[in-house]
This record gives structure tokens, C-alpha cells and sequence, in this order.
């Protein structure tokens, strides 16, 4: 029934372009990877392999934001925090599956473990040794502290800058408390020293391909299941919350309870993210949990262009392209950049490149109407759902302490 | 005064904010599938009154009942909503980014909770609703276009055309002429009466023309408490509404 | 050994009770007079110099250490003059002829003079001579043996400070010299630190036993910490009745500290509350009144720390007698510079945003990092140095709390800002025109208040209190690209903490903050004190969505 | 449709595309030279201590280039900035290795960047010099230690303390993470070791960039207060050491009375501070500024000279990388090639001076022998050395004073070929149980 849906209605081309470029790259990549040699202008290299492969579980985590900002107004600046915990859950998976391959050969404790004195393993590593606990730890965390979070915010009607403020307290709580190294998760440096996933060698060629097709399925599973959530009625209602929470609720909706399914939802998206990293950069670390970079996938995501699913994957693979190319080229000079792309996009392009992009084709379908409308047809400029269904920038709550809107030069 | 046989029942409620009381001791008793039409000035606590209704404001004292047993002080606004009470705002208060008829989708009542509506598919009779609500409303050219791009009077009727999807017990309905042409004032009161033969509504009005229209028990609200109640011409050639209004 | 001073002619010295070096220097200064003027009955200068030539030979700290022993034993007032030389690091031998000098660096080279009399002895490259090397065990030394010789100085704070010296390095010894300087002297208070100290050296001393029971109750009648520390010590090698007495002392000492330890606490508390409000005042402005989320607001601190270093910089390379100054100079500059930033930020940026708060969130990180790297690119990453002008420098007592005269000063600025801000939003017409812009836009516009201009000159205001705050705390961190950073989220909890919007709120916020951190750190550490305050201001937005000072009404809920 | 699809497609694939040649772009160079990476943060908070250490790069391959270069070749240097942030330090050195095909890398200053980089130094097999104290517990193949390990500096230091200072009671404060941890559980072990009884020794954590040192410093003059004599062991990183020092100072915390000696501030650290209230107070390093030697004289007026700063400081870590460059060259001449494997053969044994007079070598474990300095601050923000060790002193990966480690030694050379082999059980890895 759902997969009729998606492929009859033929609702959102370019949801079903984005799937089929992901699909497709998880094929291609490796096997030009793999089995195209080196020398031939055909072969990728590993390094790019490693490189796209980060990039994916960035523009997954984008992606989460994107359902919870885009569609549903709640701007999270915590969720670096569903995706390092994703991470870590994956990282003590594999922490322990380097067993007594560690420097002092202990086939019980990891390392740190070791020379901080540590006799035995503490409980809350219990179970990572198996691949499907981990799994589920992987979702089962970050959507448990979502959940939990989600239900005291919520249902308190914790909303707008106090929401933002209290996600990145959340994060920056976290942060403190992994730094810490009694927390038992390695402290500062984190998990690191890979070996094996699955019992193959993390750094092969072909482990790495396979993490990578791994990422870019894993995306393409995302969008599509964004794509669901938002083209049901369910994901109408959760515009409709963005738009006017307590109007929802005189219509007797539970506003609190859909935001807080689609946070979970998210954070659950976000922890996969993490966990598809984390073997791929070969570390995670409490840095992860930094509030700045909950606010630079912010920026990702405003950059593609929220509420438009598309728009955050490639605002992801843009702007961190740029700053492996820049922090490479122009090492001095990348922070201009960085910081110069915020201020542009925000008062240039308020709708991200997707919105532009929107914008474009909607005026030039505007005028073909006026051009229609002369000759005496008729054409009914039906309009693409979910680029316009962004239209309204997502002010709600927000507007309040500013009252009415000044000119925007953009618009 | 009985509870029984009210739809809508207000003995003694207050509130405060910061101070300021903006409902003072306010009494108000609606029966069972009777139309009341409120009027006072600005700041009289119409809007309060209704906020306290629908669950939106806690009353610092007082008794609110619906349908002459439930207290609705101990519900929020989602459980109200449910019971059957509708409203619209003052501000017609509709989704702007969605289309007038994914709009009057959301209101329709039926289940309210999130895994029906991850998995809702329209049903026919479903349809068959919508398309009547767009007949009534006279929005059925409109059905595709954003909310955001009706006129003011267009929001007026969508609003109103959420309030029959819902099809509650009672609506409160706030303002709903304002911003439209005589014509369709005329249209909206024909309409609410219609929709009076089978639900109880309070409307509040500060057009006189079309509560005159509607031709219904008038309250007319001071300071948070009821100043005069009656039909309209008794309530206009009253005194204290004529100093209220006129006076200062 | 210090007992011989008593015997040397007063000398005439003012002792501060700051700085070591501030001592040492009028130590040398006053001596020098007291070279040309007086005729020291002292021993031979020959055999002084005599011992003074054996530190060239001194091959470690121990001989250099046998060497001052010698010279503070001769009790000869000119032997100071080397001894504070020697601790200042300023002594020196030439290698040609091991010749000892005072020796004072300028430039390449080391300017001479005589140890003793201090008259000029010529210029030697700095390859020439050597250093005679000094470590905090010689400094202690020297610190004793100079306390000695001090103690029958006329000058009364000098008196003391020789007290305190022999009090916390007791020496049976000195029991001799201080009974002799108790009977003659004349001011009490410093007869009481003079009986304190002969207190700690008869404890030491082999006395009789009432003798030494009567100074335990001497020393613990002072309840400092320093008492105690002697104490504690004694306790552990004592026997019998004195271990009693002094166990009970220690025992009522401590619960007497433990009083003055919470007393130290909510100091703390609102010292670092102070902290707290002076990052955050000029956020509740930007964001509290205007809703502009100003991750920028950091590095507007950071500018006004910078602008003070550019200041200082200035003073100490052409009016080092201003320095004192410098921050009184610096807060008018910072309040422009961060203020000039601001207006050009709104003007070029945030004015195009108002109604879109989220989006200022994203504009102004970017700005923020253009800032920060700026800053680095102009004046590099490292630390930068602001000195504390001597007003700032230092503590002093109340009891038993210590109170550093930087954070009292910070704590009181904090006030004079938060007030004075009160007073133009809630006093001035501008701050009428402020308040209702934000309250309504429109009706503000149409009553003829110009709101562009409202707008910019509030969010320059409240960059420009944050310049100020810069000011104020480069006296007690880091003066570093990233300054801000370190101060953006607390700012933000604070603000939110406090209420959107109400001044108060943040004043409130700022000081709960404060001491609520200071009150869990002894129990729960530093990092896990603050995880709990996060976890706290969590839970308490749950219970107030809206802050402590929350607005009510209608007009709230958008 | 089809305009949706390319363009998409296009979106996809610009930036994977960008992404690729952007990072190749660099490789255009005109004559053949041996690259040569610098791996250190020029922006975010390890900025402020690793930007010196890019310049040093800088100056150390300008000055070999005066030389005539290596191999007849002249040196590039590839300069990547890691951002402070550490899975971007595997991608830079990923990147410097397998796009810029860089000979060495210089680089990483915290222990998190230099473990989040190793596995890519093991996998594309490529050698890193780290200059940098550190907690030790490690010692890899493809990477050469060239700052302290623990033994060449706290314990120096706690010794001085102990003989000279005559200190019984201690504090061991520092940043929760590795190195002090670890540093602190070796000195703790240790002081045991000498009779230190546990009430005796007080460990305190702070966060990173602690600021409000009120309380602490307050405590630790309270434990100063029982009548033994008190230091302070500081490991506090950082930003935290400026707020730290400057509370000390205004607290009234006198060299004299409370000594601390401190193992991570360095001159540079020390540039931002007021150090008039601080003199006395003891750091713990291989290397000074004020070290009075020709080579130091001759390298400080160089590095001056090339940035053009007659104010610019030197520090430890700097000398550490002067040490690690000169020995790779020498290892690089001795090899008569670049590849790394050979290097890592010739490297072991070579000696090259250092700065304070000595020649430093590169031992088995790939550490270097190193002298201990102990030296007080001064007035004028130098170190003054009042102790140093007599000959230098071999940095031991593997610490004495932990259980698990103190039969473990590691030696690169064949047939051994080892990081961590147990002389108790006479295998490679650890505890070997396999």
C-alpha cells in the first residue's frame, strides 16, 4: 500500500531522484572502488570513499533535524547529541570487539580502561559484545532520551528560544559528562583503536566501501521514510503544529504528542547517523556533543533549504565539501568562509538552495500562466507540495518579541 | 440555577493576570442548542471568557461546566476540543502553508491520535464532507490554494468551515464578520442559524447589524462581568451599555 | 639565629604588607640611606665582603644557603641590601674575577654596583657575569632572616609583618627577642601579633609545660587558618596535656572555620554570579528585549577584552603612569568599539531579520566566527596580556574570608551597570522608546518613534554593555579568541533562566546561578557541580516554560 | 521532470565532485619536492598553543631549504588546518597522506587528535612526530614521540620537590582527561611508593576552560594549612592555567609558601600573564627559552629573524619539533630515500643536538632521550632552571608505576618489532592471554 503510493502518485520527483542517486551510488561507489584499479580515471579512491561515506551520515543527521526543524518548528540545538550517542553506542560495540588485540592485551577491559586501574568492566558496557545489542542501543538511546526529554519539554510547552536553549544545555550536559572520566567512556580522547566490524578489519578497502553503500542506504531509507511521514496526514498536521501549535489543540489534535513522536523519530535517525560514523572516522569523542556543531548542522540545514528533505542533504554535502576543501587550501581563511555562508545564505537565501531553486521555477511557471492566462487557456499552476509547504518561514512563537515583520530583501 | 439542561455553564469565575482582573466574577448560563450572542467593549473579557472555556486559561476561582456535568476547569485544550467544543479566533486563525482543503482534512473529527494519522487514508464519506463543507463555505474554487493567499473574508468562512468539519456540540465563534462585505455577513448569519438547529454557538460580535441579523439573547460584557442581558433592544436602550459604550 | 638582630640600631623601614619585591624594594631603598647617614655599628664591612665573595664559589642552592646563614648571623644591618638582592634574583658574580655585584639588566648588558654600598660599578655584557641562582627554599630564608632584623623597626606595619614571619616559622630562639620587643612596645595591636608570634616560637621552645598550654590557647584565641595549620602541626608530636589542649583547640577551631567556609561560599557565589550577570546583561538586551538570538554577543565581550589590552598596550609603552588608569579609560572605548560593532551588525545585518529570530541564531554564529578568526588573524591565537592595576590586585580579610579585590570590584561594577541600565530603560525617554517598540512596532511607528533607529541604538547599547563587560573580565580570564566562547551558553542560561525580557530576571538568574554552582562544587566537583546546575535549569523550564520572571497574560502567548 | 533530475543529480554529485578536486589542486607544483604535512590546528581552541608549532614547520623547512634542501630535493611544506576538531585530524591526515603524498607529517597537540590519527598512520603506512608531553601507555610503529613521556618531567619534578622544597603533602590538580589522569595515577603510585601516606595527596578535576578557581584555590590552601609542608602538581590545560594563576596571585599564594609546579605552561602560555605575583612558582620541561647555549642563542635569533618579531618566545614543544625534523632529516639522508619503512629502520639511534647543549636520540620505543629541567618563573615571564637532570633521560612508554604496564616495553627493531611486549611472558601484546 505505501510503496503503491510512492510510486504511482509520483508526488515528489525529486524524493524519488534523491532515492535513486543514493541506491545507486552505494552500488557504483564501491564497485568503483573495489574492483576498478587504481590507475584508471574511473577508480575512486579510498580516500573519497571515507571522505562521501562522512558526508552521507551527515546529511542523514541533517536530514533528522530537518523533520523536526523544517517540518515541525522545534529548532533543536542539541542534536549532535542523538548522534554521538549513536555513536558511542557503535563505538562500544567495537571497542569491544577488539578483545585482547588492545595494547595490554586484556581480553575484558579496553584500554582506557586498563590504565586508569579499572578492575572490571563497569555494567552499562554489558552486552555491547553483540552486534544486535548494539544495533538496538544505537536507536534505543538516542530515541529513549528524546522520548524522556520530549515528554518533560512538551508537555510543559517548553516552545521556541526556551526549547533551543534547553536542547543545547542537554548537549552541553552531555558533553560535560562524557569529558568526565569516571563516566567510564574513555573521557576526552573517547573510543578510538578500531579493528574489526562484524569480524572485518575496519580499515580494509572493502569494509570501508561496504560502510560507505552502508551510509547512502541508510540515507536513502531516511528520506523515504521522511518522505512517508511527511506526505501523510500525519505530516500535515505536523506543519499545521508548526504553523499554529495551539490552534491544533482547539482542534483537539495532542500537539505535544506529535511533536514529541516526531523528535523521537528524529533522534532515533540521528543516533543511526552517528553510528554509520563512527567506523568510518575511526573515533568518537565527546567533542561530538559540542553545542557548536549542533548549530553547524543547523546551518546545513538551512543552507540546502528546510522542510524540503532534499535541501538539508545537499546544504550536508555542500557545506562540508567546502570545508574539507577549504581547511586544505585556504587553512587561514576557512572561518571567513564559514562564517560569510551563514550571514549570505540567512539574508540571501532564507529558503536554502532548494527554496531558491522553488522560487525560481515557481515564477517561471507563473509566467507561463500569465502567458496562458492571455491566450485564453487554462492551466492550473498546481504547486509542488513540499518545496511550498515552507512557504511561511516558520515564525509562530517565534515572532513574538519583534512583533511584525520588516522588510526581507530576499522575498 | 440548575445545571441541568446547560451546555455551557459559568457561575462566579475570576481571573487575574499580574493584577489585572480581567474576568471578574463572571456568571453565564447557556442552554442546550441555544444561540447567544455576546457584545462589550474592548477589554470587557470576551476573548478571556472563551480562553477559560477552551481550556487555554486556568480561572482563579469559579465553576465551569459543559454539558451541564463536565467541570472544565480540570481539562486542557486537546480533551475540550474532543468533548465538542469548536472556536474560532478572533484572528482567523487558520494553517497558512497548507491548502483549504488539507485544512478542513485536520479538522474532520475522528481519531486524534498520532499512529491513525501517520497511516489515514481518505475514506469516501470523508471526501463526501469535505466537498459539502466547500460547497457551504463557497470555497470549492479555492480547494487547492494556500491559506495562506485568501483574502481576509475567505479566511473568515475557512475558519467556519473548520468548525463544521469538526462539528462539535458548541461553537464559540469570535468576530466572524469582521473584514466582510454586507452580503456576506448576511450569508454568515444565515449560515449560523442553520448550524443552530443543531448546535449550541456563542458569537461574539461588535457588528450591531449582525447580531440584529441573527436576532438572539444578547450579553453584553463590562470589566469582566456580565452589565445586561436581554434581546438586543433591551440591552442597547439600557443605560449603563449606552455610558460604556458612549460615555467615556 | 635571628636572635642577634635585636641587638642592631633600629632601622628605618617601611614595610608594606603587599608584595614581597614591593618590601624588598624599600628595603633597599631605605638602606641605601641609611648607608650615606648613618655609621652602622657593625661588624668589619672586610670580613661582610668576605663572606659575600664565597656565593661566586657556592655551587648549589645548599652552599648559597650556608652563605646567607653566615651573613644574616653576623646581625650586621648592611648584609640586607645583598640578601634582598639575592632574593630578587639580582646578584651576580663576574666570571673574570668572581667579584660579587648587584646587578640590575639593561639591555645586553648588566649595570653594576656594589653589594654593600650600592655605589656604581660599571657595565658588563650579560655573557660576563653569572647569575647566583635563587629557588623558593633560599627565598624563604632569606624571608626569615630579613623578618628578624626587622622586628625592632619603628615603623609599626613593618613590626608586624616581622610577627607574622616568626609566627609561622617559629624558632625557639626567638622567644628571647620577642619578650624584649613585647615590653617595648606601645601600640596594641601590633603587641598582640608580637605575643601571637611568641606564641608559636614557645611552643617549640623547651619552656615549661603551662607556659606552653597558656600560647595554645594564645593560638587558638586567633582562629585563622595559619593558627591552625600550627597547630595541627604541633598536635601530631605533642604528648599528654598539650596534645589535649591542643587537639580540643583544633577541634574548635575547625567548626568555627567550618562557619566561615559556608560564609566564603556565598561569597564565591556572588562573586562568580557577578561574572555571570556581567556576561548576560548585555544578551538580556540583545535577546531579552530585542529577541535577537546573538551568538555574536560572546564575541562582543571578547572585543571589549581586546580593546583593553590595546589600551594598556598603549599606556605601558607611553604613559606608564597612567596604568592604574587604564581601565577607567578602557570602559568608555570598549563600550564603543563592542557598541560600533553592534550598530554595524544590525544595520548590516539584523535588520533584515527582525520577525525571523531563528535565522539571526544562524547570521550571527557567522559573525561570530568572522570575529573570532579577525581577532586572530590581527592580534594571533595566543593569550593576550591585561595587567590588574595594583587597585584590583591582592585580597584582604574580614575574619576568616578572604575577599581578593578584583572579584569586589567586579561584583560592585556588575551592580553599577545592571542599575544603570535599569535606569535608562526604565527612566530615560529613550528607554520609553525602546519599550515600546518591542511591546508594538507598528503603533510605536505611527506614534512618529523612528524604530530602525530605536532598533539599532538598542542592539549597540547591548553590545556595548557587553564591551563592558569585556573590560571587567579580562581582569580574571583569558584574553583569547576565544573568550567568548567560553561565556555565550552560560549567558544564555542565565537570560532564559531569568525570564525573556525582565532585567530583574537576569539579576535573580545571575546570582542563583551563582551561588547554587559554588554550593555544589565542594560536594559534587567542578565538572559534575556543573552538569547538575544544567540538569537543574532544565528541570526548572519544564516548571516555568517562561523563566522565574515570566510575563503573564494574553499578550504573551503569540 | 528531466530538469529536476539532472539538476538534482548534479547537486548530488558537485559536491563529491568539488570535494575531489578541490583537495587535488594543491598538487601543482613546478619542480619535484618532498612534501612534508603540518598537522596542527590554526583555528578553534588548540589555536592558541598550535599555531607556533605550524610556524615552526615553516621555519624548520625554509632553513633546510637555505641548507640546499634533502636529497637534492627542496622541501613543501602542506599546511591543513584540523580545526581543533578531531575526527577532521584523521580526515586532514588522510588526506595529506593519500592526496598530498606527504613524506612525514609534523603534527597534533592534544592526546584525542594524535589517537583519532593513528589508525590512518598504521593503515597508509606514514610516520607522524609528535612533539608534545604526554601520558605515555603508548608506543606505535609510525609514530615518533618527541615531546616528554611522564618520566621525563613529573616525576623530576615531584623528586625536586620532595629533596629540595622538602614537600610531604600534595596536590594533584588537573583538566579531567587523559594525560593528567593518567599522569596523576603514575605520581599518586609513585608517591606511595616513597612513603606519601594517602591522606596526604588531594586530586582535583576541573573541566576544560575552567575559569572560576574561587573554591579550589581556596581548598588547596586549606589542605596547605595542616602543617606540612604543600605543593600543588598541576596538570590544568590550557586556557584554565591564565584564570588559574591569576586567582593564586590575588589569593595571595606565594612561591614560598605553596609552590606548584606545572608541567603544560610554557613561555607562550605564560605571555598572557602577569607573572610578577607568580615568581617561584615551577614548571617542568625538556627545553627554556632562557636555556643558555649557543644552539639556543643561534636558533632564537632565527626564529625571530623569520617572524619577523623580535618579542617571539620559544617553548618546548617547539624544540621538540626542532629535535624530531632534524632527525628525520638525518634518518631520511642515512635511508637515501623517503620511504617511510626505511625511515623507520634508519631512524632508531640517530642523534641530533638539541637546544640545551645535548644530543637527543631517537631510542627503540620511538622516544628521544631528553634532559629534565626544573625552572621558576620569573619576573619577566621566562624560566629561570634551578634543577636539571645530570645526563638526559630516557622517556619510558610504558610506566613502572602502573600494573598493567610495567612489564611492557616496546622496541621497533627487528626482529623484535614491537610496541608493547611483556618481559614477563615474552610475547607481543600486552598480556598476550592468546
Amino acid at each position: 500500500m505505501i510503496s503503491g503510493k510512492f510510486f504511482a502518485a509520483g508526488s515528489d520527483r525529486r524524493i524519488f531522484v534523491a532515492i535513486v542517486l543514493l541506491v545507486a551510488a552505494a552500488i557504483v561507489v564501491p564497485v568503483l572502488n573495489v574492483a576498478v584499479p587504481a590507475g584508471s580515471a574511473f577508480h575512486v579512491p579510498p580516500y573519497m570513499v571515507a571522505l562521501v561515506g562522512k558526508y552521507l551520515c551527515y546529511a542523514l543527521l541533517a536530514l533528522s533535524l530537518d523533520l523536526v526543524w523544517g517540518y515541525c518548528g522545534i529548532l533543536s540545538l542539541g542534536h549532535g547529541a542523538f548522534f554521538a550517542l549513536g555513536g558511542y553506542a557503535m563505538g562500544m560495540y567495537l571497542m569491544r570487539q577488539i578483545g585482547s588485540r588492545g595494547v595490554y592485551g586484556n581480553p575484558d577491559l579496553p584500554d582506557f580502561m586498563v590504565f586508569l586501574n579499572w578492575k572490571e568492566l563497569p555494567w552499562f558496557w554489558y552486552g555491547f559484545d553483540q552486534f544486535w545489542f548494539a544495533a538496538l542501543m544505537v536507536m534505543l538511546v538516542p530515541g529513549l532520551l528524546a522520548l524522556v526529554f520530549g515528554w518533560f519539554a512538551f508537555r510543559s510547552r517548553v516552545t521556541g528560544v526556551y526549547l533551543s536553549i534547553i536542547t543545547q544545555a542537554m548537549t552541553y550536559a552531555l558533553l560535560l559528562a562524557f569529558f568526565r572520566n569516571d563516566m567510564g567512556f574513555g573521557g576526552n580522547n573517547g573510543l578510538t583503536d578500531f579493528k574489526d566490524i562484524l569480524g572485518f578489519n575496519v580499515q580494509a578497502n572493502a569494509t570501508r566501501s561496504a560502510l560507505f553503500a552502508a551510509s547512502a542506504i541508510a540515507l536513502a531509507l531516511g528520506v523515504f521514510v521522511t518522505w512517508l511521514i511527511v506526505s501523510s496526514k500525519f505530516g500535515k498536521l505536523l506543519i499545521a503544529v508548526r504553523n499554529a501549535e495551539s490552534r491544533t489543540r482547539f482542534l483537539g489534535w495532542r500537539a505535544e504528542n506529535v511533536k514529541l513522536f516526531a523528535f523521537t523519530v528524529s533522534a532515533v535517525m540521528a543516533g543511526i547517523a552517528g553510528a554509520l560514523y563512527v567506523p568510518q572516522v575511526g573515533i568518537i569523542n565527546p567533542g561530538e556533543f559540542d553545542p557548536g556543531n549542533s548549530i553547524e548542522v543547523v546551518v546545513w540545514t538551512a543552507v540546502g533549504g528546510r522542510g524540503t528533505i532534499v535541501g538539508p542533504i545537499i546544504g550536508a554535502l555542500l557545506v562540508n565539501a567546502g570545508k574539507s576543501w577549504f581547511t586544505g587550501a585556504l587553512p587561514e581563511l576557512w572561518l571567513f568562509a564559514l562564517g560569510g555562508l551563514f550571514v549570505a545564505v540567512t539574508l540571501f537565501l532564507p529558503k536554502g538552495i532548494v527554496g531558491l531553486w522553488d522560487q525560481w521555477r515557481d515564477a517561471r511557471a507563473q509566467r507561463q500562466v500569465s502567458v496562458a492566462a492571455e491566450a485564453g487557456t487554462d492551466i492550473d499552476p498546481t504547486p509542488p507540495k513540499i518545496g511550498r509547504a515552507q512557504s511561511g518561514a516558520p515564525t509562530g512563537e517565534w515572532a513574538k518579541p519583534s512583533g511584525g515583520p520588516e522588510p526581507q530583501p530576499a522575498e | 440555577m440548575s445545571k441541568s439542561g446547560t451546555i455551557l455553564y459559568l457561575d462566579g469565575v475570576s481571573v487575574a493576570f499580574d493584577g489585572f482582573r480581567a474576568i471578574n466574577k463572571l456568571s453565564l448560563v447557556l442552554d442546550r442548542g441555544e444561540m447567544r450572542a455576546i457584545i462589550g467593549p474592548n477589554g470587557a473579557g470576551k476573548t478571556t471568557m472563551m480562553d477559560i472555556v477552551t481550556g487555554k486559561t486556568r480561572p482563579d476561582e469559579g465553576e465551569v461546566f459543559f454539558d451541564g456535568q463536565v467541570d472544565l476547569t480540570r481539562h486542557d485544550e486537546a480533551e475540550i476540543a474532543m468533548m465538542g467544543i469548536g472556536r474560532k479566533f478572533q484572528k482567523p486563525t487558520v494553517f497558512d502553508s497548507h491548502t483549504v482543503e488539507d485544512n478542513l482534512v485536520l479538522s474532520l473529527n475522528g481519531p486524534r491520535s498520532i499512529f491513525p494519522a501517520l497511516f489515514h487514508r481518505r475514506s469516501a464519506e470523508e471526501a463526501r464532507r469535505i466537498d459539502d463543507i466547500l460547497g457551504v463555505t463557497r470555497l470549492g474554487d479555492k480547494r487547492g490554494a494556500l491559506a495562506a493567499n485568501l483574502s481576509h473574508g475567505q479566511k473568515q468562512w475557512l475558519e467556519i468551515g473548520m468548525l463544521l468539519a469538526q462539528d462539535p456540540k458548541l461553537l464559540l465563534v469570535d468576530e466572524p464578520v469582521a473584514g466582510m462585505t454586507d452580503a456576506e455577513t448576511e450569508e454568515t448569519a444565515r449560515l449560523l442559524k442553520d448550524i443552530n438547529q443543531t448546535h449550541s454557538i456563542i458569537v461574539v460580535e461588535h457588528d450591531m447589524h449582525f447580531v440584529r441579523e441573527l436576532g438572539v439573547k444578547v450579553t453584553c460584557l463590562h470589566e469582566g462581568a456580565v452589565l445586561s442581558e436581554g434581546t438586543l433592544d433591551f440591552v442597547s436602550s439600557d443605560e449603563r451599555v449606552m455610558e460604556v459604550y458612549l460615555g467615556r | 639565629m635571628i636572635l642577634p638582630a635585636l641587638r642592631c640600631p633600629p632601622l628605618i623601614l617601611s614595610l608594606s604588607k603587599g608584595h614581597k619585591s614591593a618590601v624588598f624594594a624599600f628595603l633597599s631603598f631605605f638602606l641605601s640611606l641609611l648607608v650615606v647617614f648613618t655609621s652602622p655599628a657593625s661588624a668589619d664591612e672586610a670580613a661582610l665582603r668576605a663572606i659575600i665573595a664565597k656565593f661566586a664559589a657556592a655551587q648549589n642552592f645548599k652552599a648559597t644557603e650556608a652563605v646567607v646563614q653566615e651573613l644574616a648571623a653576623t646581625s650586621d644591618p648592611a648584609v640586607e641590601r645583598p640578601l634582598a638582592a639575592l632574593a630578587e634574583g639580582d646578584l651576580y658574580f663576574r666570571k673574570s674575577d668572581s667579584a660579587v655585584f648587584i646587578g640590575k639588566e639593561a639591555g645586553q648588558a648588566i649595570k653594576l654596583a656594589d653589594p654593600l654600598t650600592s655605589a656604581e660599578a660599571g657595565e658588563e655584557p650579560k655573557a660576563a657575569v653569572t647569575k647566583i641562582k635563587v629557588n623558593n627554599a633560599l627565598r624563604r630564608s632569606i624571608r626569615d632572616a630579613l623578618g628578624g632584623l626587622t622586628l625592632g623597626s619603628p615603623d609599626a606595619n613593618a613590626r608586624i609583618a616581622a610577627a607574622d614571619t616568626m609566627f609561622k616559622t617559629p624558632v625557639a630562639a626567638n622567644v628571647e627577642a620577642l619578650d624584649a620587643a613585647i615590653a617595648k612596645e606601645t601600640i596594641g595591636s601590633v603587641k598582640l601579633k608580637l605575643e601571637q608570634a611568641r606564641a608559636s616560637s614557645v611552643l617549640v621552645s623547651d619552656l615549661p609545660e603551662d607556659e606552653k598550654l597558656a600560647a595554645i590557647d594564645v593560638i587558638a584565641g586567633i582562629g585563622s587558618r595559619d593558627a591552625l595549620s600550627l597547630l595541627t602541626g604541633y598536635e601530631t608530636g605533642a604528648e599528654g596535656a598539650l596534645k589535649d589542649a591542643a587537639s580540643a583547640a583544633v577541634a574548635s577551631m575547625n567548626s568555627t572555620l567550618a562557619l566561615w567556609a559556608s560564609a566564603q561560599n556565598v561569597w564565591y557565589g556572588l562573586s562568580l554570579g557577578s561574572v555571570l550577570l556581567l556576561a548576560a546583561i548585555g544578551l538580556a538586551i540583545t535577546f531579552g528585549v530585542m529577541g535577537v538570538i546573538n551568538m555574536a554577543h560572546g564575541e562582543m565581550v571578547m572585543l571589549g577584552a581586546y580593546t583593553t589590552f590595546i589600551v594598556q598596550n598603549i599606556i605601558r609603552t607611553s604613559f606608564p603612569g597612567l596604568f592604574d588608569w587604564s581601565l577607567a579609560i578602557a570602559l568608555p572605548l570598549a563600550f564603543l568599539v563592542s557598541g560600533a560593532v553592534g550598530l554595524a551588525i544590525e544595520r548590516g545585518i539584523i535588520r533584515f531579520l527582525y520577525g525571523r529570530p531563528l535565522e539571526t541564531l544562524l547570521a550571527t554564529w557567522g559573525v561570530s566566527l568572522i570575529l573570532q578568526q579577525a581577532v586572530r588573524s590581527i592580534f594571533g591565537p595566543t593569550n593576550r596580556e591585561v595587567g590588574n592595576p595594583s587597585w584590583m590586585s591582592g585580597a584582604f580579610d574580614i575574619g576568616e574570608l578572604s575577599v581578593t579585590w578584583n572579584r569586589l570590584w567586579i561584583l560592585a561594577f556588575s551592580l553599577a551597570v545592571f542599575f544603570l541600565l535599569l535606569f535608562v530603560m526604565k527612566r530615560t525617554s529613550w528607554g520609553l522608546q525602546m519599550r515600546a517598540v518591542t511591546a508594538n512596532r507598528r503603533m510605536a511607528s505611527s506614534m512618529g518613534i523612528r524604530t530602525p533607529w530605536v532598533d539599532a541604538l538598542t542592539f549597540a547599547l547591548g553590545s556595548g554593555i557587553a564591551g563592558i563587560a569585556g573590560v571587567a573580565l579580562s581582569q580574571i580570564d583569558n584574553v583569547s579568541p576565544n573568550l567568548g566562547q567560553g561565556y555565550i551558553i552560560d549567558s544564555f542560561m542565565v537570560v532564559v533562566f531569568g525570564g525573556v525580557g525582565n532585567l530583574w530576571g537576569t539579576l535573580v538568574g545571575a546570582f542563583s546561578l551563582g551561588v547554587l554552582n559554588k554550593f555544589l562544587e565542594p560536594y559534587a566537583g567542578a565538572v559534575l557541580g556543573k552538569i547538575l546546575v544544567l540538569v537543574l535549569i532544565i528541570l526548572f523550564i519544564q516548571k516555568r516554560p517562561r523563566g522565574l520572571f515570566a510575563l503573564k497574560g494574553r499578550a504573551v502567548e503569540a | 521532470m528531466r530538469g529536476t533530475f539532472s539538476t538534482f543529480g548534479k547537486f548530488l554529485f558537485a559536491s563529491a565532485v568539488a570535494a575531489g578536486l578541490g583537495l587535488a589542486t594543491p598538487a601543482l607544483a613546478q619542480e619535484e619536492t618532498i612534501k612534508v604535512g603540518v598537522l596542527h590546528s590554526l583555528s578553534g581552541t588548540m589555536a592558541i598553543s598550535e599555531t607556533t608549532l605550524k610556524d615552526t614547520m615553516l621555519f624548520l623547512i625554509e632553513e633546510q631549504n637555505k641548507k640546499g634542501g634533502l636529497l637534492g630535493k627542496k622541501l613543501e611544506a602542506v599546511v591543513v588546518d584540523p580545526a581543533s576538531d578531531w575526527p577532521l585530524f584523521a580526515e586532514k591526515a588522510r588526506e595529506l597522506i593519500a592526496v598530498d603524498k606527504v613524506s612525514a607529517v609534523f603534527g597534533c597537540w592534544t592526546s584525542v587528535s594524535r589517537k583519532s590519527v593513528l589508525p590512518v598512520f598504521e593503515e597508509l603506512n606514514s610516520v607522524l612526530f609528535y612533539p608534545v608531553q604526554y601520558e605515555g601507555e603508548e608506543s606505535q610503529r609510525n609514530v615518533f614521540y618527541t615531546g616528554a613521556a611522564p618520566n621525563q618531567q613529573a616525576i623530576p619534578a615531584v623528586d625536586y620537590l620532595m629533596n629540595e622544597e622538602g614537600v610531604e603533602r600534595w596536590v594533584l590538580a588537573g583538566t579531567d582527561y587523559v594525560y593528567p589522569q593518567t599522569t596523576n595515577k603514575i605520581l599518586q603510585a609513585y608517591l606511595e611508593s616513597k612513603g606519601v601516606a594517602k591522606e596526604d595527596i588531594m586530586i582535583n578535576y576541573t573541566p576544560f576552560g575552567h575559569s572560576d578557581w574561587q573554591t579550589i584555590v581556596t581548598d588547596i590552601k586549606n589542605f596547605g594549612s595542616a602543617g606540612k609542608k604543600t605543593a600543588v602538581v598541576s596538570t590544568i590545560n590550557g586556557d584554565a592555567n591564565v584564570p588559574f594563576y591569576k586567582e593564586l596571585g590575588n589569593q595571595g599564594i606565594k612561591a614560598e609558601d605553596i609552590p606548584v609546579v606545572a608541567f603544560s605552561v610554557g613561555e607562550e602560555e605564560l605571555a598572557g600573564l602577569d607573572t610578577a605575583p607568580l615568581v617561584g612558582h615551577l614548571t617542568a620541561w625538556n627545553y627554556f627559552q632562557s636555556v643558555d647555549t649557543p644552539e639556543n642563542t643561534a636558533f632564537i635569533d632565527a626564529w625571530r629573524a623569520f617572524t619577523k618579531n623580535d618579542k617571539r618566545v620559544t617553548n618546548d614543544p617547539m624544540e621538540a619539533h626542532v629535535i624530531g625534523f632534524n632527525m628525520w632529516v638525518k634518518a631520511v639522508e642515512k635511508a637515501g630515500t623517503t620511504d617511510p619503512d626505511a625511515v623507520i629502520d634508519s631512524i632508531i639511534g640517530v642523534s641530533v643536538p638539541n637546544l640545551t647543549g645535548d644530543l637527543s636520540s631517537m631510542m627503540p620505543n620511538h622516544h628521544i632521550t631528553k634532559p629534565v629541567l626544573i625552572g621558576e618563573i620569573q619576573a619577566d615571564g621566562q624560566m629561570e632552571t634551578v634543577w636539571e637532570t645530570s645526563g638526559l633521560v630516557v622517556g619510558d612508554e610504558w610506566s613502572d608505576y602502573l600494573p598493567d604496564s610495567k612489564d611492557l616495553i616496546a622496541d621497533w627493531r627487528a626482529p623484535l618489532s614491537c610496541g608493547n611486549f611483556n618481559v614477563a611472558t615474552g610475547k607481543c601484546g600486552g598480556k598476550g592471554i592468546n
